[in-house]
């Protein structure tokens, strides 16, 4: 017993010595480890240029500016607890978070519960609209994108589609509206397959969706299921018929050349007019984009550095008054306008039509 | 040819099991360990032949001190034999593959000239050659573990309990067994047995164990003798 | 039906050398040594590095099986004999750790992301109306081959017969001068190397990230266990049914009965087919289907 | 801060809970059960399905009960003709198919995206309602802690150690050891199960990730830790992990270190822990008290 | 007349292809202390562990105070008032011997009552001269206590017949005639003994009654006295020895 009082004590005296708390500091919980970590260092990578020029340009209220990362580990109970510590510990003004919507919601609405602002920075299950008062996104919601999926894959002329998503929030957001615009345009969907994320081998899925003879496969995966995915399409000869990605950066740098020919895709448009971002981040790290979500979070940090500067302070309640008034207004980032509705989400962002050429993804109208 | 002396050993961190045994047996020499159940006699053939290391005390074999010599290589370096008491094939293989494992390390000539002459002399075995030793009644196993530990040709033969689980009719043929071996091939053999007149039968010198110590040592024919020996056994008791 | 047996081949071929590799070791030290899983992962993430230092990628793949092997028989010795000592259940748990540690160096080592071998990939041509790629035929023909090589060493050799002789009775064994911890060190030797050759194949076919070893527990285990643990070859069996089993509840459309035209059960159920099959041997067959030479007290 | 003391206090109650259920099987009654998550998730699916499907949030310990029950029973069941290790791996097994059908069931659980929004306990007491839960977990705990102690001191309780250690000699003392394993099966699942219910309604998220394998070593690794068999410090041990858990972020955040040590780090730790200490002092740091507190 | 105890009829018992107990029929009555004796391998233990359950029997069928428990399991004979011990008691090493001891009786006060261990467990300890190792962990005996405590932890049971497998191998000779004084106390208090032993004397002091098997049946059913005189039971002992040579009287 002794001993454990001990241990008690050491460990409290070790909590409360850690944080240093100067700056103005917001959290950002991201997937760092797990299937969706390059999606996540994306992520990190959008934030941290807009921490540069936002310091750079002298911070915010006079202060530098600094953001406190937690990885998820794509579990969303470790989002939580990285929450928790963000919120009570680092008392962070808001939270930016998470990548995929099967974590974003029960993070959001575990800030909301707290009062504290949250910042969806990519999720686009629809939702993610419920989440709550205090929770707003920086990026249009599934409605939006598979709606505009669902006509450019009619347009090419394909009736009858073959779909494959992961089984989570998003990827369930993803397959039922894509379905029921798809349906709605008159075209029709063979199976609905419904794949467990970071599998070895996604032969079984592929087979089935092959059974039905589609005119294309339309999917939508993260980064290294995706380069998995098309590998064993290719090796098993499905390419012969076209392949069709729904946000198709997630996966495209995971996705070696060789197996990725001819594949078009969609994506929210994130190099609008400017193209400062774009050099900016190639001359940072030496590569073009990994996928969209390094524009939103960079967008999204940019966006909560402004509102902690009209709201003159990192209180909670003016950080919120100052996001609703930012929002109404609307604030132009490297991925457009970014406006908001009535519950706080974007409401309407650019979309591009892409296909690969040899590594990379080239505009394709 | 095995000299133990002042033997003390025990199982794990358990109490000793013998307390102080000292035994000899010489070239062309059966003698027999008896006694009642728990009394140390299967403790100290093991500890003899090098599964358990004597606490003090030791073993000489050849006049060399082998008391930390682990079986295996008492096995292949000192001429030993070994046949434990139940279990005593491999019963997963088959009878020649049984032979062929106690010939380990013999070139092949000497192997099949040792595996023809106990072919012809074990002939029970020389007709289920190709069988599974899970598929040989109780005394054909006994004698193809015998015959397993003799393709080797040791110098010193160590039994544990050979009788275990046979019918008078098997006890017998391998009793006369070991008896022949003694006297063809003048081996020193060290017998563990629970029948103990089957067993003084055969052999030179007995030692009766009682709680891990030395009650009796006699010739064989005195103890089959002695009227103590029968009270043992049949009402007696040895103090 | 043919792309439904090759189907169940491949698969099978992916749990087999490790099944086969956690039976043979499992004959000798008798507790289900859950860090083999891993190791045929270590196998495929030290070939690939080697790979990538510029090693061809034969002796990339037997160097780092070798190698594995060497890292089978010093956890062997350092942990697992010292924790058997206290209690098999014990041990089984040691095993289960030192999975984790595994993967969290992995995690610190190579990253989240699943990684492949740089070979070329080609689409796959048809046989008999069957898809089937290069890579398939042959990586399934070389696990074909070390497993038969695996059989001719256990059941031709003094070396197998002495293997063989020491599962089935290590005291007597001793007795006829065998040194069973050499011939134990060997088997676990062997079948860390067997395990890595496995994990190399199913990199040499798809990809592999640092979940498999989790992901490929239970399966192997269902493989191993099914085919009596303990008995090497019954896993080949154990590996076949798991793979039917896998591939039937996935293959099955049952569209027709809902009244559309495709409906299939998702395949992440597919290892759940599995871990039932698993289930049910133990509760009716507890001892797998062959009865090993192992008798379990 | 003291929030984030009062969160990382809050979570050890919860896991002291469920190292108690562990401790029970595997420490008293040598039970080595590997799917404990599954009992676990008895008690989170059982608030989580009552609140997705309206009911009245008093029927979830309800629902959890009766489901741990089952499950409780079906694992003993199953154990009856197995021996340890088969077993353990039987027990995995069962906890990976409950995860897998919490997965893919998506009409009944949620599928992969949860079940979330559960109502969170005293809310409406905030600010202090951090503090009224942890007085809550704590007053549970405690009351398990009871429970557990009391048990093992009984005649059922030599019954237990009995079967763990000679389970041939309990029978021939006329002990029913299905009977007693089926017994310590159902009282350790509820108690699990209990520990899955708060730790739902704490969340307010329930999903199939905390279902996940390395979650039962993580409280195997508590018990190794605390002591096996040692009720006391099976606590402890939970306390004890879960502080060092919760303080891995710091250490990253202090030395600066790439993020996935975080997750390297935890994976680390509970096999670590349980390595070492197998391997060094397998009693844990509060060995069993053989005979309790009437021999000296 | 008094009924019978225990009365196994005709009961066999096969591993495999061979027949360890063929066709033995014998009874127990209240108050005597039955050996039962026999060469090794004649299937004294086996017959042992199929009366008491631990293994299933093939044929024949045993009563116990008047119940059918040829096919009980363990527990309900047990519970009936059968209780036996081990030939190799092995024993906990995480329980004190003053634990097993009190195991041996269940459900005393209730099953989930605290434990309370009142003077019947010091007098136990007394009489087995275990009092001085009471708190220690019961694995750390000596065989011969271990032996000891087996037999007292199976008499906390208050057994109507009390089943012992070889109670005095590897028991100090001091502690065999306490263990016959205890043994003989508890037969006076009513209940009965099955003793499998090998130590004559002890039977020869013990018994009021012996039964011989050999190989599988019984060959004698007589007082301990008559034994020395019976060529049967002479002849399944000491073979064909004497013809050989040996026992030159």
């Amino acid at each position: 017993m002794k001993k454990m009082i001990r241990v008690l004590a050491a460990t409290s005296v070790l909590a409360t010595a850690l944080p240093a708390q100067a700056d103005v500091v917001i959290g950002a919980v991201l997937p760092l480890s797990g299937v969706n970590a390059n999606g996540g260092e994306d992520q990190r990578r959008g934030i941290e240029l807009a921490v540069a020029q936002i310091n750079e340009a002298g911070g915010v209220l006079g202060e530098p500016l600094k953001v406190i990362y937690e990885d998820s580990g794509n579990v969303p109970q470790r989002a939580i607890d990285a929450a928790r510590k963000l919120v009570s510990v680092d008392g962070v003004a808001l939270v930016i978070g998470e990548y995929s919507s099967g974590i974003t919601i029960p993070l959001g609405q575990y800030l909301v519960a707290e009062g504290v602002p949250h910042l969806n920075p990519a999720s686009t299950s629809g939702l993610v609209r419920g989440i709550g008062a205090t929770s707003f996104s920086m990026v249009g919601l599934d409605n939006v994108s598979t709606e505009f999926a669902a006509k450019d894959v009619l347009d090419r002329g394909w009736k009858r589609v073959a779909v494959l998503a992961m089984n989570n929030a998003f990827g369930q957001g993803v397959a039922n509206e894509f379905g029921a615009h798809f349906a709605q345009l008159g075209g029709e969907v063979t199976t609905t397959i419904m794949y467990t994320s970071g599998q070895t081998t996604y032969r079984r899925e592929l087979q089935q969706a092959e059974s039905t003879e589609p005119d294309a496969y339309v999917f939508t995966a993260y980064g290294a299921d995706g380069g998995l995915m098309m590998q064993e399409a290719y090796e098993l000869g499905l390419q012969e018929d076209p392949w069709y990605s729904i946000l198709i950066t997630m996966h495209n740098a995971d996705t070696p050349a060789e197996f990725k020919t001819g594949l078009i895709g969609m994506d929210v448009d994130y190099t609008a007019d400017d193209t400062s971002y774009k050099a900016a981040y190639e001359e940072a790290y030496g590569q073009s984009f990994q996928s969209a979500w390094s524009g939103y979070a960079h967008d999204t940090t940019l966006f909560a550095a402004e509102t902690i500067e009209r709201a003159g302070s990192t209180d909670r309640p003016a950080v919120l008054s100052a996001i609703a008034e930012l929002g109404a207004e609307g604030f132009t980032g490297v991925t457009g306008e970014i406006k908001l509705d009535a519950d706080g989400q974007r409401m309407w962002q650019p979309y591009q039509k892409l296909k690969v050429e040899g590594d990379a993804l080239v505009s394709h109208e | 040819m095995i000299e133990a002396q002042d033997l003390r050993a025990g199982y794990g961190d358990g109490a000793d099991i013998l307390n102080g045994i000292s035994l000899t047996a010489g070239r062309k020499e059966l003698v027999t360990i008896l006694g009642p159940n728990g009394c140390g006699k299967s403790t100290l053939l093991k500890t003899i032949a090098g599964y358990l290391k004597p606490r003090s005390g030791g073993v000489k074999m050849h006049g060399k001190d082998v008391s930390t010599v682990p079986i295996h290589e008492k096995v292949r370096h000192h001429r030993v034999g070994y046949v434990p008491q139940t279990d005593n094939v491999f019963r997963s293989l088959t009878v020649a593959e049984n032979l062929r494992l106690g010939a380990r390390g013999l070139d092949r000539a000497t192997t099949a000239r040792r595996y023809d002459a106990l072919m012809e002399q074990y002939p029970v075995l020389a007709s289920k050659q190709g069988r599974k030793a899970s598929a040989l009644s109780g005394g054909e196993r006994q004698i193809l573990s015998l015959a397993r530990a003799l393709i080797a040709e040791p110098e010193i033969l160590l039994l544990d309990e050979p009788s275990a689980g046979l019918s008078p009719l098997m006890l017998h043929e391998v009793f006369d067994a070991i008896a022949g071996i003694r006297d063809s091939q003048g081996m020193c053999i060290v017998m563990v047995e629970q029948n103990a007149f089957e067993a003084l039968g055969v052999a030179d010198r007995a030692y009766v164990l009682s709680l891990g110590q030395v009650a009796i040592h006699a010739p064989a024919r005195d103890l089959l003798a002695d009227p103590a020996m029968r009270a043992l056994y049949l009402g007696g008791h040895v103090a | 039906m043919v792309q439904f047996i090759f189907d169940t081949l491949f698969r099978a071929a992916d749990l087999a050398l490790i099944a086969v590799a956690l039976s043979a070791v499992y004959s000798l030290i008798r507790f289900p040594n859950v860090a083999l899983v891993q190791y045929a992962v270590v196998g495929a993430f030290v070939g690939m590095a080697l790979q990538q230092q510029g090693v061809p990628i034969v002796p990339a793949v037997l160097l780092a099986s070798l190698l594995v092997g060497g890292i089978a028989q010093v956890f062997n010795a350092v942990i697992f004999q010292r924790l058997l000592r206290l209690d098999p259940a014990i041990a089984l748990i040691g095993s289960l750790a030192l999975s984790m540690v595994l993967s969290a160096g992995f995690l610190l080592g190579f990253g989240p992301a699943a990684q492949r071998f740089s070979v070329q990939v080609a689409p796959a041509t048809r046989v008999f109306g069957v898809r089937v790629t290069e890579m398939q035929v042959l990586t399934g023909g070389l696990t074909v081959a070390i497993l038969i090589a695996f059989a001719l060493l256990l059941f031709r050799t003094p070396l197998g017969r002495e293997m063989r002789a020491v599962s089935t009775n290590p005291v007597l064994a001793a007795a006829t001068g065998v040194n069973t911890a050499r011939v134990t060190g060997l088997v676990v030797f062997l079948s860390g190397v067997i395990a890595a050759l496995g994990g190399a194949m199913l990199a040499l076919r798809g990809s592999v990230s640092i979940d498999m070893g989790t992901n490929m527990l239970l399966p192997v285990f269902a493989a191993a266990i099914l085919g009596g643990l303990g008995n090497a070859f019954g896993a080949v069996f154990g590996a076949i049914v798991i793979a039917a089993a896998e591939t039937l509840i996935t293959n099955l459309n049952f569209g027709p009965i809902v009244g559309q035209d495709h409906v299939f059960l998702p395949a992440s159920y597919a290892p759940a087919a599995s871990f039932a099959l698993l289930v049910a041997v133990l509760l009716f067959r507890p001892r797998g289907i062959f009865v090993s030479e192992v008798t379990r007290v | 801060m003291s929030d984030f003391l009062i969160h990382v206090i809050s979570v050890s109650c919860i896991y002291g809970i469920l190292a108690l259920s562990l401790n029970l099987q595997a420490g008293f009654t040598g039970l080595m059960n590997f799917g404990l998550i599954a009992m676990f998730g008895c008690g989170v699916y059982g608030a989580g399905l009552v609140h997705r499907f309206g009911l009245p949030v008093a029927l979830g310990p309800a629902l959890a009960l009766i489901l741990a029950v089952l499950m409780g029973l079906f694992l003993a069941r199953l154990g009856r003709r197995l021996s340890t290790d088969y077993w353990g791996i039987a027990t995995l097994s069962i906890a990976e198919i409950a995860r897998i059908f919490a997965t893919n069931l998506e009409p009944l659980t949620g599928g992969a995206q949860g079940i979330s929004g559960l109502p969170l306990l005293f809310s409406g007491l905030r600010p202090w309602d951090g503090a009224a839960r942890l007085a809550l977990f704590a007053v549970i705990l405690g009351v398990a802690w009871l429970i557990c102690e009391r048990l093992v001191r009984s005649n059922f309780g030599l019954g237990m150690k009995l079967i763990r250690e000679e389970p041939q000699l309990a029978r021939a003392l006329g002990y029913d050891i299905d009977r007693i394993r089926s017994t310590v099966m159902v009282i350790a699942s509820v108690i699990a199960a209990v520990a899955g219910v708060l730790y739902a309604h704490y969340l307010s998220f329930v999903g199939p990730e905390l279902l996940l394998a390395p979650e039962t070593f993580l409280i195997w690794a508590m018990v190794i830790i605390g002591g096996i068999a040692n009720n006391r410090g099976v606590i402890a041990g939970a306390f004890a992990m879960q502080f060092m858990m919760a303080y891995v972020p710091f250490v990253k955040d202090y030395f600066a270190l790439p993020s996935d040590f975080v997750a390297a780090a935890r994976l680390m730790l509970s096999g670590g822990v349980i390595l070492g200490f197998l391997l060094l002092r397998p009693q844990g740091i509060f060995p069993e008290r053989v005979g309790g507190r009437h021999d000296h | 007349m008094t009924t019978e105890l225990l009365a196994v009829r005709g009961l066999a018992k096969a591993f495999g292809l061979s027949n360890v107990l063929e066709d033995v029929s014998f009874s127990v009555m209240p108050g005597e202390i039955v050996g039962l004796l026999g060469p090794n391998g004649s299937g004294k233990s086996t017959a042992l562990n199929v009366i008491s359950g631990f293994l299933p029997r093939s044929a024949g069928t045993i009563t116990f105070a008047g119940r059918d428990i040829s096919d009980a399991p363990v527990h309900a004979i047990t519970d009936l008032g059968l209780v036996r011990t081990f030939q190799l008691p092995s024993m906990p090493h995480r329980m004190t011997v003053r634990e097993v001891l009190k195991a041996g009786k269940r459900d005393d006060g209730g099953r989930f009552a605290p434990v309370a261990y009142g003077p019947e467990i010091d007098v136990l300890l007394q009489e087995f001269r275990l009092a001085h190792v009471a708190g220690h962990a019961a694995s750390a005996l000596s065989g011969g206590q271990k032996k000891l405590l087996s037999v007292a932890t199976a008499l906390r049971a208050n057994p109507k017949l009390l089943c012992l497998d070889e109670p005095t191998a590897g028991v100090h000779v001091s502690l065999r005639s306490d263990l016959v004084g205890v043994l003989r106390n508890y037969v006076a208090q009513g209940g009965a003994c099955l003793v499998v032993e090998h130590d004559m004397l002890f039977i020869r002091d013990l018994c009021t009654r012996c039964i011989v098997l050999d190989r599988g049946n019984i060959i004698a059913d007589c007082l301990p006295g008559e034994l020395e005189n019976n060529p049967r039971v002479v002849e399944a002992y000491l073979g064909k020895a004497i013809e050989k040579g040996g026992m030159a009287q």
